[in-house]
């Protein structure tokens, strides 16, 4: 078995969920390196879109942001980011990968604020894209590279991009598109999905050596636990030799 | 139209059709002049203290920062801005020159968070309202269509539309709820392109981000070039044109515009220089001196260039990918 | 929302966006396949009795003449069509194929009214809904955009609107009047272009026309092109693709596909042909010939071409400009 | 003096009223000559607006329709219809120039049926691009080659086209822009405008031979008729000349 970081099992885990032949959003950090990977292992024709317009990128070099030229290079398409947000909305892409400050049991997520609105005990950097790719993605995975209890919340502080809002139907009633919503959250204990029925979080999966007693204990909601939890394979040698030799060679993020 | 939700957040700019209407029919000359001039010219004559201010870019991607530089340098204050920004909009918080943020994202992407708009923002100094990047961009469409509201599906159900001044209403057609976000029509906008003539025509390559859309949205348009080029050949694939003459209102030559920020198929980023800024920036000392020594310091962005180093720049542009 | 004025023209086509999701959703295909065929395959396959079908062309310019004579050969029934159109909309009306109209224009511009609408409208074969250019334009936008519908000062005050489907609110941010266009979702898009790959990213030259907003407003889009190039072409330029490969269900390759039309760089109209279609289609029999002739009597499009002759449109190339 | 026909010389006047250095909307035929002819004589920085994405046309040849090649040949943008549209909105294009079937006395237009709605007696194209030029141009010029009671009417069968609809201030109560509208109308017979208090059409100039009372007679509706009323000159033998030998050498239109 290999040697290997936290973040590094992070980018496998996420990596595993990318599936083949569905149009993606990633952002910044983590889903790039994460659609970087797939692309190379498993999903050779995943077709990444980012929001400033590149869609379906080589990810031969590993962008540095949502806009940079590695995010269109040998790209089907480059145009802007209205039309990266109109094909969201028109309901064209499957997945979106997200991160955020905090996440409550519904999927929900602040990136805006802590404290009071304004102004604010810490202003965080705010939706950006986020909202839109929650809003319009078919389906969308939080990566949260810290799972505690003030990560894993109660109540946001601010509800910046709408999971499943307060439980089932609610996300219909405010007037999001049907069938949409939070579909898996990566974290650095294991993985969780969504409970068919109330829609609230539950823990599917554990890392290595993580018991499910220490996930609960790391939420301050009520975590949910599935009947059967599997165990997050570790990274593999060809995941971890094709992440470190040719995702990210520079040493930029891992 | 019966309104079901109103955000809170303020409406810093009005959507006012008619207002920008008799402005442009007023202002914006249609002639064939050459609007070539010094960035100081171009922000001495087309930029106002109190002004809503738009910069069209890509994170830290063809960024107008020779233009910031220069607004900076001149001290136009109150200013409000629209920000999907990043080092741009660090440096104008950081010379204290602004009063309202109509904010999507301002943060350094996989660096973390800004900590100049943390001051600026937790003290009180600057006020915010909330939006996510597609509704500040459909903002600016419904400013370029010439019309006051355009509706989204984004936002409904969060606290972003709270705090923005969206509101829901039923559509009359399908009865479904939308967010109906108002026009934002700036009264400068700062663009930085590959290329554009000496009248403003301008063509960008690769993705172009939201320019289209801010440049149709501003009432004054500043316009910042890498390359100064003949109008025949704008006249020879007119398909390429993003921006037209008769938007703009000034043409600056400045190569090396976005440093040190990426210009694609030109040159990247100055990683180094950057990581410097966002470690000074998380103090208000060492801020202070960067501002004096990049900002503050050069006269204009001939004096920047030779400060950071024509080697600099020419291994920057040795870094940069091809097609 | 308040409706202070409703169009009485009927609404041909629902603004179906949570329908046009879960469609596309459903059924598009989001891998690189080669979507190559002929358009025999292309229109058995996509095409059905009772669709609402949108052709995208500049009046007789970058018109998919190929496809439509396909989809008369193929006596697609009861459709319903938008158009801004010329000779493809005579053909589909003289074929007796269409049920409805969203009509903005349907002339053979300084050559005058079309003989084969008068006949189909005047009858009552065919009923009509009416718009200007930019607001039937406007709906594929919204429809493109993913929203229910989309505000424009167009149409206010007029007839036009009292025979449309639009409906006037006042806005909830300024109090002015604007007319709402329901979104317009296509079944079936048919465009010609330039160039495409196989995969169906697609390039135009010169004025795009609607091409942009029709191609992202159809559920099924068949694009037909002059030339089939290779992937690694529109990599090279991805700001050129106008249309991506995910909204396209078919490539047809078809040179002189907007024949007896224009296009642009490529081939000149062909005036005589258009001049003796003109002069039979005031006559129903004679429009009947033509319609043997050059639709019914030729079996494809390959066929098409050797009935015009070889000679004659390599003539017609040579009389198109430059850049 | 020079010999021309009638549409030589409606081109000639519809020409002189194109003003250097402003933007205007053109459509197919006697707008495209008057401007072709504009750009050659007094107005070489007519900007030409075509509504299919064409604009700053060199127009050295003649279109044959508002999307063909010639509209952008070496022109400064060649865009779309939403983009050319957009801009008319918006407020940056002057001029409009608009034909039509009937005309009323506040220079509303009809070019969509004659009859009732549907079916119709005669079907007529529709607005096209007629309807948004009339709403944002800040003023519209109407060109009517025959100047007759069946066209210069009481009440058109369609009111496709805004004029100043029913009178001062209706546009404005429609919601469309404000101190926008018809501005003049050029006949056979010689060249309207309107009353500033009533809105209403007023001629000001006849063409040479034209009598005021013929202008008077030949409308429907109670037309204005200015103190003093103007007499158009003739084409000039330079206008003809550059008419035909370079607007329109091919003899396409006249």
């Amino acid at each position: 078995m290999a040697d290997y970081n936290e973040t590094e099992f992070l980018i496998c885990v996420a990596s595993r969920l990318m599936q083949d032949r569905t149009i993606a959003f990633v952002g910044t950090g983590i889903p790039m390196l994460a659609a970087s990977l797939a692309k190379k292992m498993h999903a050779p024709e995943l077709v990444v879109a980012f929001e400033f317009g590149g869609l379906g990128a080589s990810l031969d070099k590993l962008p540095l942001g949502v806009g940079d030229s590695r995010t269109f290079h040998k790209a089907l398409i480059a145009s802007g980011i209205c039309d990266a947000m109109e094909t969201a909305q028109r309901g064209f892409i499957e997945y979106g990968f997200l991160g955020g400050a905090q996440i409550d049991m519904y999927g929900n997520l602040n990136t805006t604020v802590i404290g009071k609105y304004w102004p604010p005990k810490v202003r965080l950097p705010g939706s950006g894209g986020a909202n839109d790719v929650a809003s319009h993605c078919w389906k969308t995975i939080a990566i949260m590279r810290q799972h505690d209890t003030k990560r894993f919340v109660k109540k946001l502080d601010f509800l910046t991009t709408p999971g499943y809002l307060t439980g089932p139907g609610t996300r219909e009633e405010a007037g999001l598109p049907p069938n949409t919503g939070p579909y898996r959250v990566v974290s650095n204990l294991g993985v969780m999905g969504y409970d068919d029925k109330s829609k609230r979080m539950m823990l599917l999966a554990t890392n290595p050596g993580i018991t499910k007693e220490q996930v609960v204990q790391n939420s301050e909601f009520e975590m949910l636990v599935a009947d059967k939890i599997a165990v997050n394979p570790e990274p593999s040698a060809q995941e971890l030799k094709i992440l470190r030799e040719h995702v990210d060679p520079d040493k930029l993020y891992i | 139209m019966e309104v079901l939700e109103s955000g809170l957040g303020e409406l810093f700019q009005k959507p006012d059709v008619w207002g920008f209407r008799e402005w442009v029919h007023k202002h914006k000359d249609k002639t064939l002049t050459s609007k070539l001039m010094t960035e100081q010219e171009a922000v001495a004559k087309f930029v106002k203290d109190g002004d809503y201010l738009g910069t069209e870019l890509y994170g830290t991607v063809r960024a107008p920062m020779s233009l910031t530089r220069e607004v900076i340098r001149q001290g136009k204050k109150h200013l409000k801005l629209a920000g999907q920004g990043i080092h741009e909009i660090d440096l104008l918080l950081a010379a204290d020159l602004v009063d309202t943020l109509d904010i999507t994202y301002i943060a350094w992407e996989v660096y973390g968070i800004s900590s100049i708009l943390r001051r600026a923002v937790e003290s009180g100094r600057v006020k915010t309202a909330d939006w996510s990047n597609g509704a500040i961009t459909w903002r600016f469409k419904a400013a370029a269509m010439g019309i006051p509201f355009i509706p989204t599906l984004s936002m409904l159900g969060t606290d972003t539309l709270k705090n923005s001044s969206a509101k829901v209403v039923k559509c009359p057609f399908t009865g479904q709820k939308v967010a109906l976000l108002p026009a934002l029509f700036l009264d400068v906008g700062l663009i930085h392109v590959h290329r554009g003539d000496k009248y403003g025509n301008c063509q960008i390559d690769g993705i172009s981000g939201f320019a289209f859309e801010l440049a149709r949205a501003s009432k004054k348009l500043i316009v910042s070039a890498e390359e100064i080029i003949d109008t025949e050949e704008i006249k020879k694939y007119p398909e390429h044109t993003i921006i037209p003459f008769f938007l703009v209102d000034a043409v600056v030559h400045a190569p090396y515009g976005s440093h040190p920020g990426e210009m694609c198929y030109n040159y990247w980023r100055d990683e180094g220089h950057l990581m410097n800024f966002l470690e000074d920036s998380k103090d208000i000392v060492k801020t202070k001196a960067y501002m004096d020594k990049y900002v503050y310091g050069p006269k204009n962005h001939d004096d920047y260039i030779k400060l950071v180093g024509i080697d600099r720049l020419k291994k920057l542009e040795s870094m940069i990918g091809g097609r």
